[in-house]
């Protein structure tokens, strides 16, 4: 047995209930749906890990107590539905503009939880200026960023953040980096701004890497509630469908290829020195 | 002739791909053909439809408000489509898969074992799509079946003579399908 | 204090009457010529304990203020006409998601970087769709600097009451312009109505909100653009107005902003010749006086459409009047202002 | 009851669960749901321990994971 | 290989005819309904030595399109509506500067998101100005596969020659459809007329070329605007359009790209119930052939416009024959299609 | 005496011409107007540094022999006329778009050198994904950027680039951090991407720091011209009106403060080690 | 009553604050009065002029063709605005620093020593705008002198008492600047 | 001929060259050029040695410097 999950990690405690039993032991749920989650299906493609990362934001904001004082927005990219799956109020930005409604939101209501989902088209791509800006403005939003390498939604073609080498269907023979460059590495690029207070980077490939994820999604969701800064999570996430793999090969490939040139880790925590305005 | 048609199935049951040898066979013969996927955010999984129209004359609208002909390919494209039918239309019902009957009886309703037929005819049950082609062709005759054979060896030249082979086999079953006019018990 | 006579800049009044008409954010980037509305506001607003944020952009300031309207604020913009094109994709987003809020553009001469003079070209892009869909903003045009500090006010009421973006159509003149204005620096706060469907946080309300634009299924993204196409019809009744000297005229000159300025004072001059000239003033360029027009029209030998511009309200003229009345233009392009005296000329050319 | 519970019907037949379950316990089924998938079933609920590594992988949040426990003792878990 | 019959995809067809047509460069950022515009041209561009360079955002790829075609090339840029909406700025600086270049929209359901069905809610933004300021771009609107791939040529061409952006307006039925055309993989290279203005480094020339839709004195922007004014009149003799069985037509329905399929579909289903109905079709949105319209209505009971949209090219309409016929809409929005049959009840509804 | 000028350092070298004199001596004119300069008399304000970048780029076309083989690029901002003052092709482009454009031209015509001249407001402000994705690219292109840390031209608006405490016309109590967040710095935030082969920032502030930038500049050029990637030179420019301030002061006060929030320096130079694409 | 005047001068000679004291005089008579400044690029340095229409009326154009009055502190001023004074109007020039004399004859032409006098009055010739205000009172007379020192008194309000004081002098010595009109002479 | 020529129609009287000049042989004239500034001029060109310290700080490109050199030796400055 390896990582036994344990309630402080991700356990969602408020609603774990007692269930009957015929024998002397209780059964007590200990993993269920957040409560911050609707009981929508996701949309998404079988393996996706949109999903995945959906259910640790609805974690978190049930372990926070913020389901009544949350606004999310959601990005334009396969997560563009993501309003149906929170049960927080939701706002759905123009692709790549999250950053700016997050900033429109939480000035108006500082003391609102405000996060923006968005994936690597919408925030590195189209919305480079959006998120560099609210970065070094040190705007209290939290980010959870979904660097999956492609534009899931519009079929597969090369983002910012492909592979050198990958084939989208822009870029049939692999992407060239004499004609488009090498991958735009999100976290090392903001790291530089003063305005970022926390910055993570995780690959979304096992429960212990899921575990990590949700520490590094605290701390991001501390920089904001302790007005420190902006904080963001980015997850390496599998697109099986557009990178033509199976689930169970995806991982494998994020964890063979795609941390090579997206190495995990925290890259900004102004958490751990004293907590600065 | 204005033939106005609709093909739908699960994604992956080649729907698609019918319509597209409707239109390229219509090409070959020189008639006109529009041939019209539906598209949205259900992109991947879920269902596929088309709508393939076939005329002499120039073609306005490439959509109908009902059609001469629906094919289902599986339970969920029957209870979309099958009121989209003309009455006195047709009515092509993947049997291997749809546990039901229409409840149309003012059209012309075939049950075809698409999926059978194209195992036991191609030892795999993907052909089935070109099965219910066959089928379709037998019944409503708008092409030469020629005209359809070049077709199919025109889609499937880069897979190689095996797989046209088996496409021909398959369409060809599909042409003796069906034997006797069907139509609909409630 | 109450509201006072002061001589005041056009800019400065519109940020004023911003305030006043109880503006909590303004998110923009600066552009001439109406660089005094985020200068003025940057001090006024964080004094009041209200937002300004200078965004990095136009495309960021117009998706700043979706975040703070849908947050059930009420936000604005402000710029000048190549950065209102940058916010076009936001546009037609607020207007589909249905968030109030207020827009302003202070016209310069285009196309492109063009000018920093006064223009009014950008009519069509007001007023028919510079974004993508059916959509209408409610459209104000001051032509005073009473206006200017008066319309912020309007235009949040009507944003607020129709659920929709609204636009304050000025140009360089009005901006740059100084007149006496009756102004408060402490007007008392604006009624402002509940706004339940505000992304705000539920805060124990039982359903969440949701603002959004996507409607994918085609069925109901048509009835939502019915349900908005119903809005904007029911929105004529906030048509406004104004006419100058019209009952007697023969002459009817249709202008509006500061083109309606330089025709009164061509229809001054004509009445001096001896030719029956009146002004009628579109107030509300969306929804546009077309039954206003038309029947004050009946009687009339010619009607004179006036615009900084190579003719854009004019087509709104015309399809009022349906070829009643025969309808001429009179524009002038690239910040340049036609003089009383050259109005009244095309008038004296009507007349004939 | 079962220490996993797959609800069936959310199910996309990723295998991811199938893969990470430490006790190999689960399988996918021969049966396809109303979505069309194949959904994994517990197969072996006897080797199953309730460690909940298929209900971290699973992205559909399809699994819930329930735990044995001393009847006096309810709160242990959140001590854990 | 001369030009084949192929079973086409529009967008598959409009990507070749790009190539055919003599695209230098392609600057885009995906978006549905159009995405194998890039797709096939990111394969066939580079595979024939030219460039095809996927942006970083709409507002990238019309400032790319700007400076490619700044330098003398034919360059092009493709989206879909709220894509488009981003390139507002940008197509104003281009028409500003004079520079050739080619727009497509394959539009969809709007405004905001909207949905990715197709849609004509684009017709103010692309013919009266999303963008700033008076300027025009030549608006083509394909209403087969065949012309899909033709059209590219043709609008480069009419660029060219006007020095002007041109605009191809499609949807996304006319994107995704298959159809038999004519289609060449190897089109001989079209003749490019020489463009001595263009800043491609002066190599020996005289003097140094300047690119620039900057004209600070209003006098100066005053001529520039009358210059392409001018130009916008001298266009009308690119008018196209086309017509079907409008002779005899008590009622004339005008449409243009796929609402003019149905239509033409619903003028026949009329016919067979004994009215007599005619299409005229424009094929040129910009400049549009409001004399051909009004000259074909002058015997015609009634005009019924069909479109995509809430009314757009209906004003349009209404302008060209200025009350001499009663104009008639018909419109979905949404992404919805209206069948044959839908729009033939118009024409009954509209004869009576 | 000190740093006395050299030839290679900037004198311009072609255009020397002997004079004649009446003695022994001839006097050669060994510091003139570049030949790629036009005659034009800059509209810039008295001390104002964009005058002083325009000549030493106009000398190095002069000295690379480029005048007929560039394209220059403008942006909007005070330096929007600056079409006027080269004799090379140029272009205007929409604010703070000059690397897209850039990018069309350089794409277009592979063998043309292509600069961009952008202020802080047009890169660093609405221009931020623009520069950025040029860079990720790897755009052979040459950026001259101009860091006055304000919005010249509009009338002194507060730029990104304003250091805490300025006072301008939208911070008129001086920059807070806490609502407008911490100067950005260009070269350090774009040090992390790939396609950058060049990448400095000089104060144009003496005579030695002139010729700093000259260097600086050639090698900026040569990212391009040996195709490496996208070169940059940001130099620390005054704005005496807008500061409010004398040219003289203007330019103490970048050398006693600004260069402290933006240190000089080089920050990438792939031409110093091997040269790859 | 409508008076239309442009002020013309380099940016620095207050020729935008004149105006504005002109309008203000006229809002504390309860007269209409509009002022627009020129706005352009050359917005730092070189010249600068604003347009002033007062009236009885409502004011409609803030702009006219030809106008009452021109008041031209420098020679560029001059040379760019005399030919709008409309014939019979007036034109006022500020001989300290204009070298040059008028070419119409057909308008009243005043020459103020305006820097001298300020010099001379107050000590600074930066005064010289209003003392070019007191000579225009003196010879248009469209507002009440008191209204035009309230005007200057509310300008200078934050200045302290001390420059209003100047100012007012100013405003004194450029009433009595003018004894005799003077028609130009080419 | 003086070692450093000023264009006075293109001097913005800045200042910058007068407080560069290592001679102190630059001062700002009291007359006013064609554009009203007052511009500076080689005060005391016997202290000049045409170092060009203040043409490289001139913003305008105002100032053109020269330099003695032999007759024979024409070209010594280009390996200067
Ligand atoms: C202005 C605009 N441009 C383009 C699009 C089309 N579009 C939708 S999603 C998307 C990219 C999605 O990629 P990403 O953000 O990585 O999300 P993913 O689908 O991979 O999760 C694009 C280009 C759009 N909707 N709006
Ligand atoms: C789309 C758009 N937005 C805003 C403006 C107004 N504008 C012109 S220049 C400028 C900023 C200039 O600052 P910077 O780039 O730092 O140049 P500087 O003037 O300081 O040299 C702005 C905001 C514009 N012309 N276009
Ligand atoms: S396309 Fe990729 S990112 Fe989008 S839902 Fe499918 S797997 Fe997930
Ligand atoms: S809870 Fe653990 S042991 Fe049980 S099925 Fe899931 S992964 Fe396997
Ligand atoms: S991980 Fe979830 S979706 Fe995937 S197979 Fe297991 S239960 Fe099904
Ligand atoms: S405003 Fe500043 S940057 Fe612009 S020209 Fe003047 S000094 Fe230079
Ligand atoms: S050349 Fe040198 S010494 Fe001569 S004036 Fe200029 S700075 Fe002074
Ligand atoms: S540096 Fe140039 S502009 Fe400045 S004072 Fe000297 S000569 Fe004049
Ligand atoms: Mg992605
Ligand atoms: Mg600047």
């Amino acid at each position: 047995m390896t990582t036994a999950m344990n309630s402080q990690d991700g356990m969602n405690k408020q609603n774990g209930g007692a269930v009957a039993s015929e024998d002397l032991v209780d059964l007590k749920c200990v993993f269920e749906r957040p409560k911050s989650l609707s009981d929508k299906p996701f949309h998404y493609c079988p393996g996706c890990s949109h999903g995945t990362y959906h259910r640790l934001i609805a974690e978190m904001i049930d372990e926070f107590g913020f389901m009544d004082n949350t606004v999310g927005i959601c990005p334009v990219g396969c997560a563009v539905f993501a309003y149906e799956y929170f049960e927080t109020d939701m706002i759905e930005a123009s692709h790549g503009r999250a950053p700016a409604v997050a900033t429109g939101v939480k000035r108006a209501l500082p003391d609102r939880f405000v996060f923006t989902y968005q994936g690597d088209g919408d925030l590195a791509s189209i919305g480079m200026g959006e998120i560099i800006h609210a970065a070094a403005r040190g705007e209290r939003i939290t980010v959870f960023f979904v660097n999956n390498g492609i534009f899931g939604m519009t079929g597969g073609q090369m983002a910012p953040t492909s592979l050198i080498g990958q084939r989208t269907t822009t870029s049939v023979q692999g992407r060239d980096p004499r004609t488009t460059g090498h991958p735009i590495k999100v976290c090392e690029l903001l790291s530089s701004l003063e305005g970022v207070a926390y910055l993570a980077r995780v690959a979304l490939t096992s429960p212990k890497n899921i575990n990590t994820c949700r520490k590094y999604m605290r701390k991001a969701i501390r920089a904001q509630t302790e007005d420190v800064g902006l904080g963001l999570v980015e997850v390496l996430s599998p697109c099986p469908v557009q990178w033509g793999m199976s689930p169970g090969d995806a991982l494998h490939h994020i964890e063979e290829d795609v941390v090579k040139e997206f190495p995990p880790g925290e890259f900004v925590d102004k958490l751990a020195g004293p907590v600065k305005a | 002739m204005l033939e106005e048609t609709i093909l739908a199935g699960f994604g992956g049951q080649g729907v698609l791909m019918m319509g597209k040898l409707l239109a390229q066979a219509a090409m070959e013969e020189g008639t006109s053909a529009t041939w019209l996927p539906s598209y949205g955010p259900e992109m991947r999984g879920g269902t596929a439809n088309c709508i393939v129209v076939l005329s002499d004359d120039e073609i306005g609208s490439p959509v109908s408000e009902k059609y001469d002909t629906v094919v289902a390919m599986n339970q969920p494209s029957l209870q979309k489509f099958e009121s989209k039918v003309r009455p006195g239309g047709t009515l092509l019902i993947n049997k291997s898969i749809v546990p039901i009957k229409t409840s149309r009886n003012d059209v012309n309703t075939y049950y075809v074992e698409a999926n059978d037929i194209a195992e036991s005819e191609c030892g795999t049950n993907r052909s089935a799509n070109v099965v219910m082609l066959g089928a379709l062709q037998s019944v409503r005759q708008k092409l030469k079946p020629d005209s359809i054979e070049k077709a199919i060896a025109h889609a499937f030249e880069s897979k190689g003579q095996n797989v046209i082979d088996a496409n021909l086999k398959a369409f060809a079953a599909g042409m003796n399908a069906i034997d006797a006019r069907e139509t609909a018990t409630p | 204090m109450p509201a006072k006579m002061q001589l005041t800049k056009g800019n400065e009044a519109l940020a004023m009457g911003a305030i006043a008409g109880g503006c909590d954010c303004f998110f923009g980037y600066p552009i001439t010529p109406q660089n005094e509305v985020p200068e003025v506001l940057s001090y006024e607003l964080p004094k009041r304990g209200r937002v300004f944020v200078q965004a990095e952009s136009e495309v960021a300031s117009i998706n700043m203020v979706y975040g703070a309207a849908a947050a059930g604020k009420r936000a604005m913009t402000s710029s000048s006409s190549p950065g209102v094109s940058l916010m076009m994709e936001g546009l037609s987003y607020i207007a589909c998601a249905e968030l109030p809020c207020l827009i302003v553009n202070v016209m310069r001469g285009g196309p492109g970087l063009g000018s920093i003079t006064p223009s009014q070209g950008d009519y069509f892009q007001a007023c028919k769709g510079g974004g993508h869909g059916d959509y209408h903003s409610i459209v104000l045009a001051p032509w005073n600097v009473q206006e200017m500090y008066e319309f912020p006010a309007l235009a949040f009421e009507l944003a607020d009451r129709y659920r929709c973006p609204a636009m304050l159509l000025a140009d360089g003149v009005l901006g740059a312009m100084m007149e006496p204005a009756e102004i408060s620096d402490d007007a008392p706060p604006p009624n402002v109505p509940e706004k339940p469907w505000a992304t705000n946080g539920r805060n124990g309300r039982a359903h969440k909100n949701v603002v959004n634009s996507l409607v994918i299924d085609p069925y109901g993204l048509r009835d939502h653009n019915l349900k908005l196409q119903a809005k904007y019809k029911a929105m004529e009744c906030e048509t406004r107005w104004d006419t100058r000297d019209v009952d007697d005229a023969e002459i009817l000159v249709v202008a509006y902003g500061i083109s309606a300025r330089l025709a009164l004072s061509g229809c001054k001059l004509a009445r001096k010749q001896g030719i029956k000239a009146g002004l009628l003033r579109p107030i509300t360029l969306f929804p546009f006086p077309s039954k206003q027009i038309a029947e004050c029209a009946t009687n009339k030998k010619r009607i004179l459409v006036v615009e900084l511009s190579a003719g854009q309200m004019v087509e709104d003229v015309r399809l009022a009047v349906n070829g009643k009345v025969p309808v001429d233009f009179y524009g002038e392009m690239g910040g340049v202002i036609p003089s009383p005296a050259e109005v009244c000329e095309k008038i004296v050319e009507a007349a004939r | 009851m079962d220490l996993c519970q797959i609800h069936a019907d959310r199910c996309k037949g990723c295998e991811l669960c199938v893969q990470f379950c430490p006790k190999h316990a689960l399988e996918m089924s021969e049966e396809r749901n109303a979505a069309g998938y194949h959904p994994a079933v517990l197969a072996h609920p006897e080797l199953c321990n309730g460690c909940a590594m298929c209900a971290q992988m699973c992205p559909e949040t399809g699994i819930e994971i329930y735990r044995r426990q001393k009847r006096a003792r309810q709160d242990a878990v959140n001590q854990g």
